[in-house]
């Protein structure tokens, strides 16, 4: 058997990873993506602590971040079209008209 | 053992999909390894019983907001990424922060959970069972997401249609 | 999950239960109606015609708020719970909205903007809004949550020709999603402390003496991601960039509704759910929300910036709230939402008003002469931005009153002090703005339309609640802490 | 009683309130607007005499008070009432608020309506103040003095008017915080906002951890009646404030807002806590003191008139808090005396000042000299009020300013002795100024055929003059009310001069 | 005290006048104003003789309540009027000079603008002046103190035009109220002790306590400060610098205020607080120290002056240096009496020199004098006899009031051979100067230029339009100056010294007496004392009388050679000693400088401002440091949020361990 633990560390390095990305590149894109990636690794949590507490909220709760994902997905992918219209780039960094 | 086994192989996977995101320059690359990533955490939630959730990661997550995002990438033509410095803060301060973070995570996790204490058992998440919650305890968050999936769609439509341009006299062109 | 013997009557949900989300019901109904009416309208008349119908909308679902209210109770298996407390946000988001939708109701004509979806978009997120006030189960929360967001990350990114609005759109939606992220695996580390994801039974679990550790680590990442939506202090950076380019009436939506049902929430998952160690914690972030916020606005020079700095401020005096003891402080920090609500949503009326098509004259020199060529609109923006500075006689007063004498009470002396020192240092920049408008010589001609009935109506309510709430305050306060008996056990 | 006893505080504050709401609506005709206010000024100064006709100066505690339950949570009552200390500075409001009209009458021509609005309104705020027993209430007016005031100086000031409105604001409002801070206190602990209910409180020693937060608390309120008064070194608002105000905000500003500071510093600092009045009166003296000598010197060197009589009044208003400060019944009757002196007399002197700027629009001293040839009148009216300020006995200065230094001389000897070398300043300052102004020959040919006073304008200073002149001679009339209130005022302190004595 | 003598009116009759004319005056006629203000000051003097011929039926001090003025706890200040031998005294001399002085300046002023204003001020002056003399308290007493100063500062200013005038007057008020400054304190001092400044409660508390050995006391510390407060009014040094500078005004005012009575005021009070002094023999000390200096001092600088009212100004000071003397010596009725004939006679000088200038258009410099016996000999013979009174010849007035002095100073358990010996060598220099001032007036040639048409005004601005040639004064003039100088010569046959006994009649004198009974023998060598003492005296004065005789008749030329051969102790002291000059190098000046510089420019603008303003600038750069968090850079905000996150969830969990 797989100690609990073991999923919660993977949970938090993928997590960790999500954060990295979202800091670290520069496509919007990426970004985005980045945000799915920790998504998911919160989803392993769920999971794992569904299975220690024998627990099904886990999985439903799951199944709910998989439905608002897909929400975020097409709003998300929605607003990086509408800003590559008005700026034609996808690079985060040039996206600054709003400072200070 | 076998477990442990097929758990640090796909969670090796994970890590691996999930530094390459990191890595890719290009979003091609970078979709890729994650939905090698969420296919390879698909298998650890199999390992966890947790069935349903496994298979709509598959479908929903691998299969339908990936290729949306794929979709995206190549509408837009995305090339590979500009290696801009438009932050130093999220290398000098952000970076440093995750790791304190994860570690202080996985601290915790450690702490509370000691490897030998608790080794988790599965959890038959089989879609009935599910399917029985979602319709009776949890059957208003389950309708509610209906507008949250009407938002998303109005959003989409709003936001990715051409501008809505009129003259003064409030014709449309 | 008590099993139940009589499970059939269990599983199938009973008339209070439908009663108790009546509000919801109603609100989404309307929103379903704009949607088929939009595509049968002559586009040029439907944004007035779709404007009625969701000012309809939001004030059946005021008055179905106010029915819901003889009825108190859980519903739907312990998903909501309609109590004091959830009527209290019911009413003032339904308010806001009803405010808001008047605001734009001639806005939409000058910005060009859809109409059906705007509308639709704003009931909606009131939706997610009011139900984040009465849901009790995280699952619930989380996508009341996310409903109310992604409403607002697309009414941010309304106005399609200006790159700003889109910019704006972009970094709250990234933003807001990163930070959901982190509530998100709170969330998730909650449900691993305690095994639940039902506020009261988290509530329960947690009253003990000896708590996980894990239980910190949820309550730490669910304040990121709650700190995140009320621009709390230190995650308040999106606030300016994302209020700036975002359309003035959805900022006065999206500075309170949103705000003050996440302060529900928090208000919920602090006092009801009992989550440990929020102390130091909250006080730190009240006193470097005020204090970064008030001194951020010091130099600004376009007026929703300014306001958005502002707002960052009005969280942390609001949180200070979350610091003292549950008895005074929910009351106090309740009170403070609605009259941030009433002088914030008539400040940006104004500015939505004054703005002119494109939101051309958004900065302090356009104001400047505001008090002689538009001598009322100049007068009632006073009011507003007295009020925020918190001047006797208006809302903004009682709501700091209350919520440092709460914070006295429980000897939080020195926090106290800060935000007292800071609601001076305010002082300077709303003041700032007062000066200009009366005391500078315009610059060149900025057209002053004459303020058109929807806006002229949201001023009136506006103003008579500022300065309701400042010199009859007892009765808002007096429904405020009826509901923290319910909610303080 | 008086039919009149219970509402006529109430019809005292609002009647310049009503007559702004009635202004509102005014058609935009500036001559009848000008009527108008005047005609409610003066109606608000003869319903205010009501108060001292009917004031029963041996009867201990507050009169006429009204006390309704205005909002019960927080616990604040719509309480008024006034005793000996009040009485006179509400009779100082409404009386130079006509003479503030008249004054305008002519220098102020455009948006004269907001200006008499704003008038109005300031002059229902400060006699709030004076007559709130709320400390809530008394905040809220405390502040709505503020924004009437500000607008006054922004609008309608000189060159730098914004700068020195917001300066003004800035400086009261976060002084103020600290004394809202204290007042939040008190209610957190006591649950009342009302000052008797507190007041027994705190003598009864029912607030709990009052001990360890009575200095802050002490502090609190001292710091926000400090920056009005002002005292040294808190007074650089003032200058600023004084020179770019128009006439009316000036009289106004030096007449009455500072005297909201004086009037606090008696009812609240010592009024609530009289150990710790006592424990800092030291250092609070030596920075009277300093304001006396300090302002008397910076006065001399002014080049503008304005701020020479601004800086005067850091110079007077230091008499007034050395006086408070000294705890006894001189210091604290002369005290009140030169508050309600200087409010006249240097009212008088920035109408005059106002008078001069109308036509030479400057205040700048090197520019005029030889004033008193061209402007014979004129020169008299100022004579007289600059003596009265200097304190010539049998007119107003003298009798207080006497007070207070014996006072002060009782407290402590060197108190008196530095206080009065302020005697000297005064006659420094202002005859230096006056012959620079009005005597020799005519030096700038513009000043050669500059008009001496007015009809309107002999009409705002008369009443001024006389007002100087019968309070010198007849300071009964006034001391009458003062006195037992300053004596219940004292009663703490005998008591614990008493204990020190005893031990 | 069954009579009612409405003391109240002698003081309020002038005062009406003052109001009468100083508000509608300037609608009146010349004539009527006149009247106005010689109804007021003449009918005050009318009063002052009723209340002198009532005397026998008044039991003395007789005091008139008439309203309370100030009521502050227990203290309580009433106006009341306090009548006895001094105040009436007093009384008789301010209303009689002071009416005469109105009657002259009617005359004098006649051509001069701003008529009804000087009346105006002159009754107000007279008011103020009997309120002092007249006062029941120390309160009341310093109302007319100030008042005369006011008086005083608007008279001395009354050529307003002219700048000097302007400063003068400013100077004369401020330096008075150095003096007043600490005439107050000696007032808080008996309110402290006393609780009250009634003269008769005062006395009476100061009687009950002991006579202070050397070294400070309350009594001797109120009396000093009494005495700086008599040394401004009464122009004694170090404060004396004002007087000359005031005969800026017109001379009639120098004649009644700064010669007549104002300036006596300073003895008038420290006589009628002798019981406090007669507690206090170091005060009494300093009295008389300070009054012996200024008395001498004061003549050597008359020596030199040229300008007529400046030697008369420096003789006043002088003169007022002897009453304090006196004063100093407890012989206060004697300071009195000299304070009475002094009145009479530099009153009679001071119009004099007033005639002097009015006959020569304004000319006041004695060396543009001279020969003018004939052409006005009225005012000649009247300034001869008050010249004579003043050296203290006999038999006129200035000789038995000074001789008295001088014995007093001498045979004094107060007194001492120095300031005897200082008093007769200053009554050297008084002849001397005096008689300067007559020979260069009206001996020799004239050496002016005026005679031959208009001469420019000088002085007295705008005097003298109309005259041509050197003219004797109108008979409106010439009158009160007959008055005088009958009262210069007679005055000293008046024995005030016993009049003013009862008042007096107190421990110091008693004790006096006391030394006197201690044998006969002893006494009647006072008396051989006495009259040595006399004719050392008569002989100083007439010594000074031929030396001015021998220098400024006999042999012209050689004062110039006597200045140029002293050199620089000449200028020195034509130069009054540099006192101004000092005063304004170490006092003003520095004062001036300090306050604009230091106070102003660096407390105020560099100190309290700076502060302030750095710290609202040090809040906008913290500001602008808040404010560049918002780099507008998503990933810095993802930056930011996430250390944010690291450290709330660091915290939380260290609270969690914890």
């Amino acid at each position: 058997m797989v100690p609990l633990s073991y999923y919660l560390v993977l949970s938090a390095v993928l997590f960790g990873c999500g954060v990295t990305g979202f800091l670290l590149k520069r496509n919007i894109i990426t970004i985005f993506m980045s945000i799915e990636l920790m998504l998911n690794a919160v989803n392993l949590s769920f999971v794992a602590f569904a299975a220690e507490w024998q627990e099904l909220r886990g999985q439903v709760f799951v199944f709910f971040v998989m439905v608002v994902a897909a929400a975020e997905a097409a709003v998300g992918l929605a607003i990086i079209i509408a800003v590559y219209r008005t700026r034609e780039t996808l690079n985060v960094d040039r996206v600054n008209l709003l400072k200070l | 053992m076998l477990h442990l086994a097929i758990f640090l192989i796909f969670a090796a996977v994970c890590v691996g999909g999930a530094l390459n995101l990191l890595i890719q320059k290009h979003p091609i690359g970078s979709a890729l390894s994650l939905i090698v990533v969420m296919a390879a955490l698909a298998a650890e939630y199999l390992l966890l019983g947790a069935e349903f959730v496994a298979a709509i990661q598959i479908i929903v997550y691998a299969g339908a907001i990936m290729v949306l995002f794929v979709f995206v990438i190549m509408l837009l033509n995305a090339g590979e990424e500009e290696r801009s410095d438009g932050s130093r803060v999220a290398t000098v301060v952000g970076v440093p922060s995750v790791l304190a973070l994860v570690l202080l995570i996985t601290w915790t996790v450690l702490r509370h959970y000691t490897p030998a204490s608790a080794s988790v058992g599965t959890l038959h998440g089989a879609p009935k069972v599910i399917g029985m919650l979602l319709f009776q305890d949890f059957l208003l968050p389950f309708e509610i997401t209906s507008i949250l999936i009407l938002i998303a769609i109005m959003g989409a439509v709003v936001l990715a249609s051409k501008p809505h341009t009129r003259n003064a006299n409030g014709r449309e062109n | 999950m008590n099993p139940s013997t009589n499970s059939m009557i269990q599983h199938i949900p009973q008339a209070a239960d439908y009663i108790r989300i009546l509000p919801e019901l109603v609100l989404a109904g309307f929103g379903m109606i704009i949607m088929l009416l939009d595509p049968l309208l002559d586009e040029r008349r439907s944004a007035r015609t779709l404007g009625l119908v969701a000012l309809l909308g939001s004030l059946a679902a005021f008055a179905a708020t106010v029915y819901q209210s003889q009825c108190p109770g859980l519903a739907f298996w312990n998903m909501v719970k309609v109590d004091g407390f959830s009527v209290f946000f019911h009413l003032l988001i339904l308010a806001i909205t009803v405010l808001v939708i008047l605001t734009s109701y001639e806005y939409m004509e000058v910005q060009r903007i859809r109409a059906g979806e705007y509308y639709g978009l704003i009931l909606f997120g009131a939706v997610g809004m009011v139900l984040m006030s009465s849901a009790m189960e995280l699952v619930l929360i989380f996508i009341a949550l996310e409903i109310s967001s992604i409403s607002t990350y697309v009414l941010a990114g309304f106005l399609q020709h200006d790159p700003k609005s889109a910019e704006s759109s972009l970094k709250y939606f990234l933003l807001g999603s990163f930070a959901t992220a982190f509530f998100l695996y709170g969330v998730a580390m909650m449900f691993g402390a305690t095994g639940s994801t039902d506020i009261s039974v988290i509530g329960a679990r947690l009253s003990g003496p000896d708590l996980p550790v894990l239980a910190y680590l949820a309550a730490a990442l669910m304040f990121v991601g709650l700190g995140f939506k009320v621009a709390a202090a230190p995650f308040h950076v999106w606030t300016p960039d994302v209020y700036e380019g975002a359309p003035s009436p959805i900022v006065a939506f999206m500075s309170t509704a949103p705000k003050a049902a996440v302060f529900a929430v928090l208000l919920r998952v602090v006092f009801e759910a009992n989550v440990p160690g929020r102390f130091w914690l909250i006080w730190a972030s009240a006193a470097l929300s005020m204090t970064l916020g008030n001194l951020g606005a010091l130099l600004q020079n376009n007026i929703k910036r300014l306001l958005a700095y502002s707002s960052i401020a009005h969280a942390g005096y609001l949180l200070v709230a979350f610091a003292t003891a549950p008895v005074s402080g929910i009351p106090s920090a309740m009170f403070y939402t609605a009259a941030y609500a009433a002088m914030n949503v008539g400040a940006f009326a104004v500015v939505s008003h004054f703005g002119n098509a494109g939101e051309r004259y958004v900065t302090l020199d356009d104001y400047a002469g505001l008090g002689r060529r538009s001598p009322m609109l100049a007068a009632v923006f006073t009011v507003f931005l007295l009020s925020l500075i918190g001047i006797p006689a208006t809302g903004g007063f009682f709501a700091k009153f209350y919520v440092f004498s709460a914070a006295l009470k429980s000897d939080l002396v020195g926090l106290t002090i800060i935000g007292v020192i800071n609601s001076a240092v305010a002082g300077y920049y709303y003041l700032r703005i007062i000066v200009v408008m009366y005391m500078k010589e315009p610059h060149g001609e900025i057209p002053v339309t004459a303020v058109p009935l929807g806006v002229g109506t949201v001023l009136v309510v506006s103003l008579v609640a500022t300065l309701y709430l400042g010199i009859l305050p007892g009765p808002v306060l007096d429904l405020a802490q009826r509901s923290v008996t319910l909610l303080a056990h | 009683m008086e039919p009149l006893n219970h509402s006529i505080l109430t019809l005292v504050t609002f009647i310049p309130l009503l007559g702004a709401a009635l202004l509102l609506i005014f058609p935009r005709r500036d001559r009848d607007i000008r009527w108008f206010a005047l005609l409610i000024s003066i109606a608000e100064f003869v319903a205010s005499l009501y108060l001292p006709v009917h004031f029963r100066s041996g009867q201990p505690g507050f009169q006429f008070e009204v006390n309704l339950q205005w909002i019960t949570n927080p616990n604040i009552h719509y309480h008024l009432g006034i005793d000996g200390i009040s009485l006179w500075l509400i009779v100082l409001t409404t009386f130079l608020t006509p003479l503030c009209v008249l004054i305008s009458w002519h220098s102020i021509h455009e948006r004269v309506k907001e200006f008499f609005i704003l008038l109005l309104v300031l002059e229902t705020a400060m006699i709030g103040v004076f007559m709130a027993l709320d400390l809530f209430l008394f905040y809220a007016f405390w502040e709505a003095t503020l924004i009437p005031m500000a607008l006054l100086i922004g609008i309608y000031g000189h060159e730098r008017r914004v700068y020195a409105a917001i300066k003004f604001f800035l400086f009261t409002m976060v002084a103020s915080v600290f004394m809202l801070a204290a007042t939040i206190w008190l209610y957190a602990k006591t649950g009342s906002f009302d000052f008797v209910d507190i007041q027994h409180a705190i003598q009864a020693g029912t607030v709990p951890g009052f001990a360890a937060a009575a200095p802050w608390l002490f502090l609190g309120f001292f710091v926000a009646f400090a920056v009005k008064v002002p005292l040294f070194p808190l007074h650089t608002w003032l200058p600023d404030a004084h020179v770019e105000a128009p006439t009316a905000g000036s009289v106004l500003l030096a007449g009455v807002l500072l005297k909201m500071g004086t009037y606090g510093l008696m009812r609240f600092n010592l009024g609530l806590f009289p150990e710790q009045a006592r424990a800092n009166a030291p250092w609070i003296i030596t920075l009277a003191l300093i304001g006396i000598i300090y302002g008397a010197l910076v006065a001399m060197v002014q080049p503008n008139l304005k701020k020479l009589i601004a800086y005067s009044s850091v110079s007077h208003l230091g008499f007034v808090v050395l006086g408070t400060f000294s705890f006894t019944q001189a210091g604290l009757n002369g005290a009140m005396y030169v508050n309600l002196a200087h409010g006249v007399s240097t009212g008088a002197l920035f109408m005059l000042a106002g008078i001069l700027h109308e036509r030479r629009h400057t205040y700048e001293i090197s520019e005029y000299g030889g004033l008193a040839t061209p402007m014979p009148t004129y020169a008299t009216f100022f004579l007289f009020i600059m003596l009265a300020s200097a304190g010539l006995p049998l007119l107003n200065g003298f009798v207080g300013e006497f007070l207070v230094l014996s006072g002060a001389f009782q407290a402590r000897a060197l108190y008196g002795v530095l206080g009065a070398t302020g005697v000297i300043w005064s006659a420094c300052y202002l005859l230096w100024m006056y012959q620079r102004v009005f005597f020799g020959k005519i030096k700038n040919a513009k000043n050669e055929h500059v008009a001496d006073m007015s009809g309107l304008e002999k009409a705002a200073l008369w009443p001024t003059a006389l007002a100087a002149l019968v309070m010198g001679v007849a300071p009964l009339l006034w001391l009458k009310a003062i006195d037992p209130a300053m004596h219940s005022l004292l009663q703490p302190f005998t008591q614990m001069a008493a204990r020190v004595v005893g031990r | 005290m069954t009579t009612n003598l409405h003391l109240w009116l002698i003081p309020l009759l002038p005062l009406a006048g003052a109001a009468l004319n100083g508000l509608l005056g300037r609608r009146f006629s010349r004539q009527a104003v006149a009247t106005i203000a010689l109804l007021g000051s003449g009918s005050a003097f009318a009063l002052a003789v009723r209340v002198a011929l009532s005397l026998q039926s008044l039991q003395l001090p007789h005091i008139e309540r008439v309203a309370t003025w100030i009521r502050s706890g227990d203290f309580v200040v009433n106006f009341a009027f306090y009548l006895d031998q001094l105040s009436l005294v007093m009384l008789l001399v301010v209303t009689g000079v002071g009416f005469l002085i109105h009657v002259y300046s009617v005359g004098y002023m006649w051509e001069e603008g701003g008529f009804y204003r000087f009346f105006s001020y002159l009754n107000l002056f007279m008011f103020f002046m009997l309120t002092l003399v007249l006062a029941n308290n120390y309160l009341l007493m310093f109302i007319g103190w100030e008042g005369v100063g006011l008086a005083s500062y608007l008279l001395i200013g009354f050529f307003f035009l002219r700048d000097s005038a302007a400063a003068a007057g400013k100077k004369a008020f401020i330096t008075n109220r150095i003096g007043d400054f600490g005439f107050m304190l000696a007032l808080f001092l008996m309110i402290q002790h006393f609780g009250s400044l009634d003269f008769d409660r005062v006395f009476a508390g100061a009687g009950q306590l002991p006579v202070e050995a050397a070294g400070a006391g309350l009594l001797t510390a109120t009396g000093i400060l009494l005495m700086v407060g008599a040394c401004g009014k009464s122009a004694q040094i170090p404060l004396y610098v004002w007087l000359p500078d005031a005969m800026e005004g017109p001379t009639p005012v120098s004649a009644l205020i700064h010669a007549a009575t104002m300036v006596t005021a300073g003895v008038y009070m420290v006589s009628r607080s002798h019981v406090i002094f007669d507690k206090a023999p170091t005060a009494l000390l300093v009295v008389a120290i300070i009054g012996t200096l200024t008395a001498f001092f004061a003549a050597t600088i008359g020596i030199a002056q040229t300008d007529i009212k400046r030697v008369l100004a420096y003789s006043t000071v002088s003169q007022l240096g002897y009453m304090f003397m006196a004063c100093g010596v407890a012989a206060y009725a004697s300071g009195v009496f000299h304070l009475m004939t002094h009145a009479f006679f530099k009153g009679l000088l001071f119009l004099g020199s007033g005639s002097v200038i009015h006959a020569l258009s304004g000319e006041q410099d004695m060396r543009n004098m001279g020969g003018l016996w004939k052409k006005i000999p009225w005012t000649f013979g009247t300034m001869a006899a008050g010249t004579v009174a003043i050296a203290g010849i006999p038999p006129f007035a200035g000789f038995y009031s000074k001789d008295e002095i001088l014995w007093q100073a001498y045979s004094s358990p107060y007194g001492s051979k120095i300031f005897w010996a200082l008093g007769l060598l200053t009554a050297f220099i008084t002849s001397f100067y005096m008689f300067r001032l007559l020979f260069l007036t009206f001996f020799g040639e004239y050496r002016g230029k005026l005679g031959s048409g208009d001469h420019g005004h000088a002085h007295d601005a705008g005097h003298g339009h109309g005259h041509g040639g050197i003219h004797e004064s109108p008979m409106v003039m010439i009158v009160p100056l007959l008055i005088l100088a009958v009262l210069s010569v007679i005055g000293g046959k008046i024995d005030a010294p016993k009049f003013l006994a009862p008042v007096f009649h107190t421990q110091a004198e008693a004790t006096a007496e006391n030394h006197q009974a201690a044998g006969a023998e002893e006494r009647s060598e006072h008396n051989n004392t006495e009259e040595q003492l006399k004719y050392a005296s008569v002989a100083v004065a007439l010594l000074g009388a031929l030396l001015a005789w021998l220098l400024y008749l006999r042999r012209p030329e050689l004062p110039q050679q006597i200045a140029d051969g002293l050199g620089s102790l000449y200028r020195t002291v034509a130069s009054k000693y540099y006192i101004d000059e000092l005063y304004n190098a170490v006092l003003i000046a520095p004062l001036v400088g300090m306050s604009r510089q230091w106070l102003w420019r660096g407390v105020d603008q560099g100190g309290i401002d700076t502060v302030i303003n750095d710290s609202a600038i040090g809040a906008r750069d913290v500001g602008n440091i808040a404010r560049h968090m918002q780099s507008g850079n998503l990933r810095s905000y993802a930056g930011w949020l996430a250390a944010g996150a690291a450290v709330v969830v660091g915290y939380m969990l260290w609270l969690g361990v914890h």
